[in-house]
């Protein structure tokens, strides 16, 4: 086994990483750059080297810089995490010139499944069923805009290097296709340094559902089930959770026989997924592979009691995966929201700053996943996503009510999060139905950004009290009249007096 | 004393009268138990009428930003006098129709849509900010004239800061 | 179902059973001391009322003015927690006798049960093994010491009306037999109002491990398994765990089958636990039952995927528990460590004072269940544990990896805890092997206390840093000699000079 | 400069150089490459040879309490200077064989086994003091006599407040 691992990574999944490497006894060593000086994963680390820069293309980017450091400090393998680096064949590649070890797939697979027109020329030669859209990435803007055009809008743009939503742009019709294909392509360059993109049709009444695959190197490849993934704003993915309200276990068995062969015929190792879409006649169509750990990982962890992370190091060293039988049976029902520094009051907008405060939810079936700590200094240079909330119950009803009763729970203070909109959503008797696509949020918007009048009434009460106490100068708090607590009471207005300084 | 305090989407009121030490709170006649203790880093414990709250209260410039029960709100406090005398400087200032577009959020300002002296229609872009990898779009609120732009591409620009300044088109 | 429920207790039990209510949509009343006012529980809560006083006794020991908040506020049933008032029958009575509903077994099972010495007696009457003792409450100190003689020296002296080691002493020889009696009643005293005393043969070599049951009005009755819980240290279990790694699956049906029993014979209901003794030949007796939840319940949640309060709360309100079925199968591998605010390095000497500053562990397989927050005052009056880790592995191993790792994440400043000494335990080769008796910290308490060099000049090295840098009074912070990060730099430097002011 | 840093079992000495802005920790003729950054509430990030720790300081009188991978050290920091001044101070002092038993935790006297001027034998009880619920008993450190006893049964006592004095009986 692995003797010290680095984490070509930052944030919340350099911390996951490592929690596995220190659960398996394996050294840990962090690269960071000059903005993450102090964020948790640097001290988290058993080891932490600086890269230098801001922005990402000056730090965790830079894969020589970062291949120099595991070989001069002995670190016998490097986990990509996802994001950054971990598509990256030429990396991969190097990686492995260098006498290293790479955890995740050889770099032929990342290159075929990485570039999604070859990705998708592969799944049709192998009567894996796709989505219609331009099969080579966009040369010529004109031309382009006929594929659209025959295919018939709405369509998708997507870019070629990509995931996560980045580099992506809906077009609806043809006036805006030149402006949408341009934002893309400027998106996808500064995402992953590639602006190739293209088109896709929009399949109707979608629903994201991807599967969980496992493959190592003596031959097994096996799929973990399904995750749901259809809660999307902007295409990015809000909730997940496994198992889906959609699928029969004939289906299931079906899409999750597909992954497989998909993960066959690109000689995949490693974890990986396989996203498929399912249309309103439960057709599903492969999107496209992620050949890394996945953000929503989590959710499968919680219902297959794996250790992804754990499986990946294992196949890596050339091990075998740890259960050798593909789920057919999920232990309960896992839901994660993901937490962003936005405002979803301001339309989303980032939300920079410093945590002030940070009182997090746990009690029975919740798991945090998390990067930051209070006085984590949130910064404009990396993803928005802070945390990971996993809720876990019995079934799905406990799931969700354990989730909405860990985000009321949640306290930060210091920057907005996405908090609030996710209880709404998790409160939607649509989404507690199970009864839901890709465009849930874009159709239920006005209940997802409703008032609460009873909420509303408390929050202006306490913001009345406080300014009136400001105003008059004499404490005002506590005027409980059946109160009679001596020394509590001196202690509330002695802090009161402090507070007044 | 009334005390006035909005939320986005609610208006909500309060009498306040001030006795000995104690400041009451008066709804319908009736005065509010209320017992709101500091825990320190801007959260408080409040009861009032025996249900139970954890409160987040932070106040920047006139707004109260405030987290209760999972949920967000901005709020705005003011008392008769004040909303008085602000209704009467509002009513002597002339009507200027001049509107500041300031950055909703910091960020590196990757694209400027419009000149100085153009007429745009509501929604169109103006300028494309880019911050945490994603773009965000400023849009023309209505239609009307851009009168000056304060910005130019690459600029890294702070929360607040003025973008574009415009003239209403009626 | 219940519409609102009065929680009559505190700290974390207090706020874990809330969010078993909030799951179920029932209205959370807390009660609180003074000295409580600003706890997470009494926020947590959906209503809080003032009990006045600062003692147990003048606060969560007055039962008449808690029955009278839940008629006048309309809570519909109490749920008493463990510890104060939850196994006190006469409560359990007058709960009843008012109309409401008391979540817990019927008061003559508290009675009989609560008695430890008529459930000496109950027991050894329906052939279910127990430990050699008195049979009744000592009267007569003189006469008392003639049975101690008799049985042989060790025994214990033990509270009749308690459990959680209150009230307990070993006595080794005669000569300490009238000094430990006497302590024994003024802590039994203290903590239940109530000096009775008895005396028990003290077993040699014995684990201690007791079973999980569930009985419910429609007649079932079933075991969930045992919990493993000799780690102790002055008879407070320290580190709990399902399952144990001494039961044969032979043994653990019997045990279970005797649990049952036992439950049955006492006419029980709700959730509640069989504790036994088990010697060296794997010979083992009834000790005690505890007629309300335990507060190491979480293990047994963790691999049975139940969540027992809940299971309390469907009994209580006349429903069937959720499985029917005893647990043959556990999911893996819980442990649980109780976090005191105690100093290991002063004799566990209690540790009041006010948290400044909190980040608790997280991640794949960690949950806590905690009373505390930044900013919560530790106080003296009550018990010192302030939180509970549990972390749930596939196996033990992984389960013990995951706690560890989560023990050296927990960050807690302002008080002593017991996390040092807890990973010292975990890490003990004994303790991962399986191998200990009840008796495994006193046996080694010279390698449980033991300094680490390594980690012990860290700490000098920082703490040599710190000082330099208050005596030169020039920024000593980040000499990194590769060092070229700008804009860190100065951030740090201009902390710096904040911090000196 | 020579540093000295003790911990309850070991002794550390650390060598000390000013240089210009910065200052060298020298350990066997190597400057040691250290980068502590502060986050605040007494926790510092600190990478001492591309070792990473997170390390909490707490200054009490003369004592750092130091927290670092899960384990605490109680530190006592000392320079040459310092440390020569002491043992001069010591070796002056006429050697007074009282000494104070102080309550190692807060908490209310439950009881006083002992009364002034009796002598009383290693180990055995004192005062029992009970704090969470939990009794603490103090116990005598050595043969010794009761010069003085400062509280009463039922008293509720702070930390290190003086609770009975001693003289070792020789």
């Amino acid at each position: 086994m692995f003797k010290k691992i680095l984490i070509a990574n930052r944030g919340e999944i350099a911390v996951r990483i490592m929690r596995t490497c220190q659960e398996m006894d394996i050294t840990t060593a962090a690269v960071f750059s000059e903005v993450d000086r102090k964020s948790p994963f640097v001290y988290y680390a058993d080891e932490a080297y600086p890269l230098g820069g801001i922005t990402s293309q000056e730090s965790y980017l830079k894969w020589e810089k970062i291949i120099g450091i595991a070989k001069e400090y002995g670190a016998e393998a490097i986990h990509p995490g996802y994001g950054f680096l971990s598509e990256n064949a030429d990396f991969a590649e190097a990686v492995f010139a260098e006498g290293l070890t790479f955890i995740g797939p050889p770099a032929d697979a990342i290159r075929v499944m990485g570039n999604k027109t070859e990705a998708r020329k592969l799944m049709i030669a192998n009567g894996i069923p796709t989505v219609p859209g331009t099969e080579d990435a966009i040369k010529d803007k004109d031309k382009a805009r006929q594929t659209a055009r025959k295919i018939g809008y709405p369509i998708l743009i997507k870019a070629a290097a990509g995931g996560g939503g980045k580099g992506m742009r809906l077009v609806e019709d043809d006036g805006q296709f030149f402006e949408a294909i341009e934002g893309a392509a400027r998106e996808a360059k500064a995402a992953f340094n590639d602006s190739t993109v293209y088109i896709e049709k929009f399949v109707e009444e979608p629903r994201h559902i991807e599967f969980q695959i496992l493959a190592d190197s003596k031959g097994n490849v096996i799929h973990l089930g399904e995750r749901e993934c259809s809660i999307q704003r902007r295409h990015q993915k809000v909730i997940e959770e496994s198992p889906s309200s959609l699928l029969t276990n004939e289906l299931r068995a079906k899409m999750g026989k597909a992954a497989v062969q998909a993960a066959k015929v690109c000689g995949y190792r490693s974890a990986g997924t396989i996203e498929f879409l399912v249309d309103k006649n439960l057709n599903f169509y492969f999107l496209e592979m992620n050949t890394r750990l996945q953000v929503e990982h989590p959710v499968t962890e919680m219902v297959s009691g794996l250790d992804l992370v754990k499986e990946q190091i294992l196949i890596a060293a050339g091990k075998s995966m740890t259960s050798l039988k593909s789920l057919d049976d999920f232990w309960g029902h896992a839901i994660e929201c993901r937490l962003y520094a936005e405002n979803p009051d301001n339309n989303f907008a980032p939300s920079p700053g410093e945590i002030l405060f940070l009182k997090s939810a746990d009690g029975p079936g919740i798991r945090e996943d998390s990067g930051v700590t209070q006085g984590s200094e949130i910064s404009l240079y990396y993803d928005p996503m802070i945390s990971k909330l996993i809720a876990w119950g019995s079934d799905r009803r406990q799931a969700i009510m354990r989730m909405l009763r860990a985000l009321r729970e949640y306290e930060i203070l210091g920057i907005h999060t996405t908090i609030p909109f996710l209880i709404r959503v998790l409160e939607h008797p649509l989404f507690q139905k199970g009864k839901f696509t890709t465009k849930f949020i874009e159709e239920n918007r006005e209940q997802l950004f409703v008032e609460n009048i009873n909420t509303a009434e408390v929050a202006s009460f306490a913001a009345a009290l406080d300014q009136i106490n400001e105003k008059s100068k004499i404490s005002i708090y506590n005027n409980h009249k059946n109160n009679k607590h001596g020394s509590s009471w001196k202690l509330i207005h002695r802090q009161q007096s402090l507070r007044k300084k | 004393m009334k005390i006035f305090a909005d939320t986005p989407k609610n208006k909500f009121e309060f009498e306040t009268y001030i006795e000995k030490d104690d400041i009451l709170i008066i709804k319908d006649d009736k005065s509010i138990r209320y017992d709101m203790t500091p825990l320190g880093n801007g959260r408080y414990s409040l009861i009032k009428e025996n249900k139970s709250y954890i409160v987040h209260l932070v106040k920047n410039d006139e707004t109260y930003h405030v987290h209760v029960l999972g949920d967000y709100f901005p709020v705005k406090v003011e008392d008769e006098r004040i909303r008085k005398v602000k209704e009467l400087v509002k009513s002597s200032q002339s009507g200027t129709t001049e509107k500041i577009i300031k950055a909703p959020i910091p960020g590196l300002v990757v694209k400027i849509n419009v000149e100085a002296g153009k007429t745009v229609s509501e929604g169109e872009s103006l300028i494309v900010l880019e911050a945490m990898k994603m773009e965000n779009i400023i849009k023309a609120p209505y239609d009307c004239k851009i009168n000056e732009i304060n910005v130019k591409e690459k600029d890294a620009v702070q929360q607040n800061q003025d973008l574009i300044k415009l003239i209403s088109v009626d």
